[in-house]
């Protein structure tokens, strides 16, 4: 008899606020999971958004920033350029990363910050109530789209992670989802996989993942899931944009650590 | 180290490398660049770390992580730039995260222009961010005292664990004066920095948390009380002034920074004429030294405030005076300088004509008489 | 004989069925009967089918508030 | 020895703001107080360009020479409205290689120095400035003459050393410029304005 | 229009749309996310434009465009967000740009909490951007009233060429009250805004710049002084106070928002017991209404500033005071408001303990007595 | 006889303030020319940078507004959105564009504003003295990379073009160059394009051109005329990223005006 | 005519914010001055919620009830503690489905209603803030029950009217599980608060 | 018989030499005997290379100063 699965040491006993079903609690035990698995908990900093996740602070069970509304990946390079022997990661939702923050997190990838982000997609202000973000799928409707997110007027849904790909600084770039338990298994491999680039000082490295916001999108949370492998996988695809090893790979296996 | 020839902002990045600090980030901007680009030449050479930021708003949250992690950290700028940094100002100030900001101030509003002034006296003393909260600002006159002010800075700036702000204008950034430049390791009276989220642990489980969020109401209060306390003894302990050929005066001058010097030599030709006139010139603008105005000599009827602007540190000066003076203002603004020839013709009518009571005189931007 | 065993830390589940909604054997359920600390109805194993659990863990997977332990045998 | 307050003014790119901290170092390593304050702008070329510099015995409070120098060096046209700066008694230094006016007011000594051409001789068009170094310290002994060319080789440091010698003689070329004028040095040592 | 219930967020949205009000730019934040919320419904029903904007940094730049391209725009935001717009509102500021601002405050410093605050005081009447500049503010006490001056910031703004700001805290964003939204369109005595860059021009040839760059000094100081002519013209001509039972007051209550119905309902309280206290109510920040304060009556020997902050507004009670009469405060901050029984209390207690030139009476953030 | 090279009307009879052999005077004078070959020069609308274009507003000759660094596009779109059927275009450095305007550019991009924007990037900050840009070369050395821009610590080279084009609002994309007659003359017809791109009605263009930096580069104006072709190309290959035309055909010609 | 100062208080989701604003609405209607003050928060969900409304005649000065309520309406046990606001004399309503501890005060008056359980008896649970509602307007006549339903109606519009059924059966239910009890209704006009 | 014909308005070059870089016809050189009012030298056609323009107007569109005008016969 073993036991295959319990709480993970990588987050605090605190219990969240964040709303039933919400997936920003799955999102953050996959951290926690993979900063203990990886051994490095002890000397992990995050760097806590404006958001759902602002409170987040007394759920990871490290050293914490709370960071400006977008401004995570700036806190993040200074923790960064001060210590460079720790374990750096930034946790985002979309409003603050591909809003406000668009400008950060750009340039955190452009100077390849060694850094982990861990980008939360959930197409909507969660915090506030449930306004357009600049990932809101068309159509959908929110509390500033209320007839629904209209392209002539609010452009076509940004796909971050294409977009911070293009990047040369961009390390490893992946998208994944929470929707089901596979997808689940699987994010954690890649959050681990984005750990591991930092570890390895290959510099930046970001996860988006398609989250939910039962709340505001006006779903139950099991139709929630359902809305993201319905609605939001094919408008952003999961997969792999940038590994360090594929990279290698396709340059011939050059970087050192391969 | 001898003394030797540097621009102001050269001076305010050697000064700052002699304190101890290795963290800059920050981006161009007219006229504070040499700053930046003494701090990419001088810190790697010791170890440390330059980097331009993407934009102001970027370098002070990479001040926020970098003080929070525990480094003496500096960022500069001028007007516009630090107007674009009050978000974060005001979250370090919030976050309670020690760290040093210059402001070589130029005339605005908007994107005005790049020469001298000293128009951003509110915005420093009393928060361009939001909220309730104070940073302690320096005022310094030469380069060698502002290369003094910015170790101070670091010292202050850790034992309050509060942002300080060095506010000079555009001719002390540019100016090239003499200095010797200290080296001024952190004091070692100062506490071990064991909020800083350092990722070490003292003990199993414990964790350094940086964070300006209450979302109680009571909470948020209790911290903002916290801070005041703060403030207050900062009010008590760290006033500098320079209070210079005040005891004998029929007049007194409020001025500082640059503008400061330009009343002494205007001081020194009515000195020549008998005329005495004093000079109260503020080094910290917060706290601001009213005791100073306070104590001066009953013979002093009147007051003359003379800025780089069209009048913002006189609300101090009025708040100090209580009404127990007449107040004068002679201003200069958007890149002007006021001239020691306009500030004596001034001072003179003064004397001629008014006497306590009086209403001031103000003199704003005259035509003639500035640079 | 059953091939796993789950858990529920009842007063931290905020009833999102999320759990529910995945479990290959179908073996849980919201106890509507019951009210938590925090005013849900949580989770658990519909009564009788304790033996069903192959220990999966897939229901542990979803939770987004470590509600769920899981043994295998 | 001279206190002195003096405007350097010209085109952006003739090395005025050079020639104004060259002087300054000079007067430091004399020991005495003095400021260096530039006109600054964009990066743009081709604007014209000056500094401020003090050296004096005590403290210097202002920075700002304005309507009170007792010294203008002259590189261009334009510059020549410095000369209302002057104090009653108060030189100006033209390059008349730049600029082919007279000085009007009476009440000032002005010296002509064909400081372009004389640095052509001396073998470096961008000697121009020591030129009117050469011909100001000449003029004012405001610093010794060894003192700015010893500031000059520090500045220059190694990888330039090899352009002292044009320098050298551009500035000796200046100050001879000057010698064969009357009037110089001759100011009383102590000038007639309020520091 | 009938008296409908709103929200102040709402009122807002539906005063700004009845003046005339077509373009909104904004960004999320509460307590102020209704207003955005309200544009996003009814400005496409009236052919206007509605557009969440990236950051509020963005929100105030495209204010700037649309303002200058001569239509009625607005924007809002709460203090974290006001900050950030600091550098955009003085290029407003600079450049001339009539435009409406709302700031629904809430208490800081840094990201701090989401209840009501009065804290950023300082920052709307002294500018948190860079350089000399004004913005006429307002700062309602009820939602009609925050209707109704909404309208006038519109016109006002036209009038001035200037940026207005509406200062509400958070009670008053959320509230609901009845209201009677009036149309309001712009006032046809305002001139033509040829100035505007429409893209049409005048005559072959003429084009119109908005700018606020100007690298000569002698020109930036000109168009500061013209820009304090203006300024000056606001304190003449636009002053808003509400005098409130203060001729026979024995003492007299400065406060303005919410927090001044908070002190009328202490008010009540008192004269019941016949204590007779009067409030002077500053309906617009800048201008300050100094002369209320000036010109009361001899017998009010002391002054209670009552704010949602740490005293910021009492910096221009003292400027006008000057020692005149004794200042008190009262203040809670970081979302905590005062009750009208707390102020009864400070106000008895200093009537019962306080003449004229005593030490003031500070009670800031008492442990118990706020909500 | 035929004069076949005059002044254009699109620009005013200004002295420039630019540096001798600055290619900015180029790019004014071909965005001039084709405002007044397209019969728009009346309905124009610029929107000019901070940077050593700030002064421009006495450079083109039509209605200007000087915009805060970086915040151009984000002030465009307030005019656009006032003023939907003028011509409305913004001039950017790449200190304004790719560094404190990233958030701006992308978001305006990302909404498709039907705008033109024209990308000066000369791989450097020209206007404040020679600092390094995110544009700036591996190895220039700049005031601020005085050793030659350290990709370790700086990052490489952003492509802005490259990366705007992920963007699915980005209609018109193309980088060209000023550093050759034939360059120029197409870098016209480009910019011409991104113009037409606009009056369509189709949305976001954005025209990078490579330019100059004597002054900055410590280059004689002939000299970094080389500079960029030698340097600057290689590293920002030329040619077209995105055309609603291309795109059209690419869907089969859905779009309407093709 | 009553004028009241209530707190209405509870978790958020079950309609603590609207029951205010029908208040509110139905006070309006009657011509009343009235205000409505919400706590706020963040959007997520689980929270307790409560809001401030004064009905008066004359304008209200303080939009705040703390310590001066003439009503308390509470649907969780957390809420309880807004029973110490209550000015003596003042009433509780208390929903019994969810709060199972009594009042303690005794200078007030404290009124029990399954609210919840009449709710689903009148066909929906989520008619629980209409069986509150009916219950208070018994219990203080405060405003008109019509005027309630008049808002509710004017509320749910077209598109939802097909629940007025029921929310009115739940009001209904409210009133009468009041009218059973004694002491409703009885409080003196004018209360005795300073307002 | 010349094809072209360039004609400077010198005061307003900045003596750049791009015209004179890209000139086919390398009839083009900075006057170095001159200085204009801005104060360089100004671009001009080499003494007797008038005729040799082709008009091709190489000069024009590299000029960032507008300072030539070309005609083609
Ligand atoms: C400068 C600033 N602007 C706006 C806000 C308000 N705000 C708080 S959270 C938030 C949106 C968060 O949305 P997102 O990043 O998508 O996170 P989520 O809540 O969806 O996880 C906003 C706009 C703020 N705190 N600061
Ligand atoms: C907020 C702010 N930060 C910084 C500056 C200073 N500044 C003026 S121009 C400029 C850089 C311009 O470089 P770029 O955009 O590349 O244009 P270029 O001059 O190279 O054409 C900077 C940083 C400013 N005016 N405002
Ligand atoms: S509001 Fe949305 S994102 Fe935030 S906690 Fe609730 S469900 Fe999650
Ligand atoms: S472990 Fe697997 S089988 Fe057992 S309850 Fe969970 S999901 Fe069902
Ligand atoms: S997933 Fe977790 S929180 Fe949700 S119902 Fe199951 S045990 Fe409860
Ligand atoms: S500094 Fe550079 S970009 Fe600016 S005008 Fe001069 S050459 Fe052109
Ligand atoms: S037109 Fe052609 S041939 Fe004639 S000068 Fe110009 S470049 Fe030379
Ligand atoms: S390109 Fe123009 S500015 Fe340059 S040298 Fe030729 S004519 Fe003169
Ligand atoms: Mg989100
Ligand atoms: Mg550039």
């Amino acid at each position: 008899m073993a036991v295959v699965f319990q709480r993970t040491a990588g987050l605090t006993d605190a219990e969240t606020h964040y709303c039933p079903g919400c997936t920003h609690g799955i999102v953050h035990r996959l951290v926690g999971e993979v900063l203990v698995e990886l051994g490095v908990l002890d000397r992990a900093i995050a760097v806590i958004p404006v958001g759902c996740a602002t409170l987040a602070y007394d759920y990871f069970n490290c050293d914490v920033q709370q960071a400006a509304h977008g401004r995570a990946p700036a806190v993040a390079t200074g923790i960064r350029r001060v210590l460079p022997d720790r374990v750096v990661f930034a946790y985002q939702g979309d409003g603050d990363l591909a809003s406000i923050g668009t400008a950060e997190i750009v340039h955190a990838a452009h100077r390849s910050e060694n850094i982990t982000v861990i980008f939360i997609n959930n197409a909507i202000y969660g915090m506030t109530g449930g306004q357009m973000a600049p990932t809101t799928l068309v159509g959908q409707k929110t509390t500033t789209s209320p007839l629904g997110r209209d392209p002539r007027l609010a452009g076509e849904p940004i796909r971050i992670a294409e977009m911070l790909a293009q990047i040369p600084g961009a390390s490893f770039v992946e998208r994944v989802a929470c929707d089901s338990p596979p997808h689940v298994k699987a994010a954690k491999r890649v959050i681990r996989r984005a750990f591991e680039t930092q570890l390895a000082g290959e510099g930046f490295a970001l996860v988006e993942v398609l989250s939910t916001c039962p709340t505001n999108w006006g779903l139950e949370p099991v139709d929630a899931l359902a809305w993201v492998r319905d609605h939001m996988i094919p408008y952003y695809p999961l997969g792999n944009l940038r590994d360090p090893k594929k990279d290698a790979a396709a340059r011939g296996g050059v970087r050192p650590e391969e | 180290m001898a003394r030797v020839l540097m621009k102001g902002n050269e001076a305010v990045g050697a000064a700052a490398i002699a304190a101890g600090c290795r963290h800059y980030f920050g981006y161009p901007i007219t006229p504070q660049s040499e700053l930046l680009e003494y701090m990419s030449v001088h810190l790697p050479k010791v170890g440390g770390v330059f980097l331009q930021s993407e934009s102001e708003v970027a370098a002070i949250n990479m001040c926020y992580g970098a003080a929070g992690a525990g480094a003496r950290v500096m960022t500069g700028s001028s007007s516009p730039g630090i107007a674009l940094m009050q978000e974060g100002i005001s979250y370090l100030a919030g976050a309670e995260l020690p760290s040093v900001i210059v402001n070589i101030v130029r005339g605005g509003p908007g994107l005005g222009g790049i020469q001298p002034a000293q128009s951003d006296y509110h915005q420093s003393t009393r928060g361009g961010g939001d909220g309730d909260y104070k940073l302690l600002v320096y005022a310094p006159s030469t380069v060698q005292e502002m290369a003094e002010l910015v170790a101070l800075a670091f010292d202050k700036a850790d034992e309050y664990r509060n942002p300080v702000m060095i506010v000079g204008d555009g001719m002390l950034g540019q100016i090239m004066e003499p200095v010797e430049i200290v080296e001024r390791p952190p004091d070692p009276a100062l506490p071990p920095k064991t909020w800083a989220t350092t990722g070490t642990r003292d003990h199993p489980g414990s964790r350094s948390i940086i964070n300006s969020l209450f979302l109680k109401p009571e909470v948020l209060e209790h911290h903002i009380l916290d801070l005041f306390a703060k403030y207050e003894r900062m009010r008590e302990r760290e006033v500098l002034v320079e209070e210079y050929r005040v005891e004998d005066a029929d007049l007194v001058v409020v001025a500082y920074g640059t503008t400061a010097r330009i009343v002494k030599s205007a001081i020194a030709a009515l000195a020549a004429e008998g005329v005495r006139v004093g000079l109260i010139r503020p080094i910290t603008l917060f706290p601001f030294p009213a005791e100073s105005l306070r104590r001066l000599p009953d013979r002093v009827a009147n007051l003359l405030v003379v800025e780089m602007s069209m009048g913002q540190m006189i609300d101090d000066v009025r708040i100090a005076n209580e009404g127990r003076r007449t107040v004068h203002f002679l201003g200069r603004t958007g890149g002007m300088i006021p001239l020691p020839q306009v500030i004596a013709d001034t001072v003179r009518h003064i004397l001629a004509e008014h006497h306590a009571g009086d209403v001031p005189h103000v003199s704003v931007g005259d035509e003639k008489g500035g640079r | 004989m059953a091939k796993g065993r789950v858990a529920f830390d009842r007063d931290l589940c905020k009833g999102c069925g999320l759990c529910v909604s995945v479990c290959p054997e179908h073996m849980l359920e919201l106890d509507t009967a019951t009210i938590n600390r925090k005013g849900y109805h949580p989770a658990h194993v519909v009564e009788g089918r304790e033996d069903d659990c192959i220990g999966c863990a897939l229901c542990a997977v979803m939770c987004p508030d470590q509600v769920i332990t899981v043994e295998k045998f | 020895m001279h206190n002195e307050r003096i405007i350097i003014a010209g085109f952006g790119g003739q090395g005025i703001l050079t020639m104004g901290q060259l002087l300054a170092q000079a007067a430091l390593d004399e020991g005495r107080q003095v400021t260096w304050l530039p006109s600054y702008g964009p990066a743009m070329r081709g604007g014209t360009a000056n500094c401020n510099v003090i050296v004096d015995d005590a403290p210097i409070a202002s920075p700002v020479v304005h309507g009170d120098a007792t010294s203008v060096l002259i590189m261009n046209v334009p510059s020549m409205k410095f000369v209302a700066d002057l104090v009653p008694g108060g030189f100006a230094l033209i390059n008349t290689s730049m600029v082919n006016t007279r000085v009007e007011r009476t009440d000032v000594r002005a010296f002509y120095v064909p400081a372009t051409e004389l640095a052509v001789a001396a073998g470096d068009l961008k000697t121009t400035n020591l030129v009117m170094l050469g011909a100001f310290t000449e003029m004012t002994h405001c610093v010794g003459s060894a003192s700015v060319l010893h500031a000059l080789e520090a500045k220059l440091g190694g990888a330039k050393a090899h352009l002292m010698d044009a320098n050298r003689r551009a500035f000796a070329l200046g100050a001879e410029a000057i010698a064969a004028q009357e009037g110089a040095a001759h100011r009383p040592t102590e000038p007639s304005v309020p520091r």
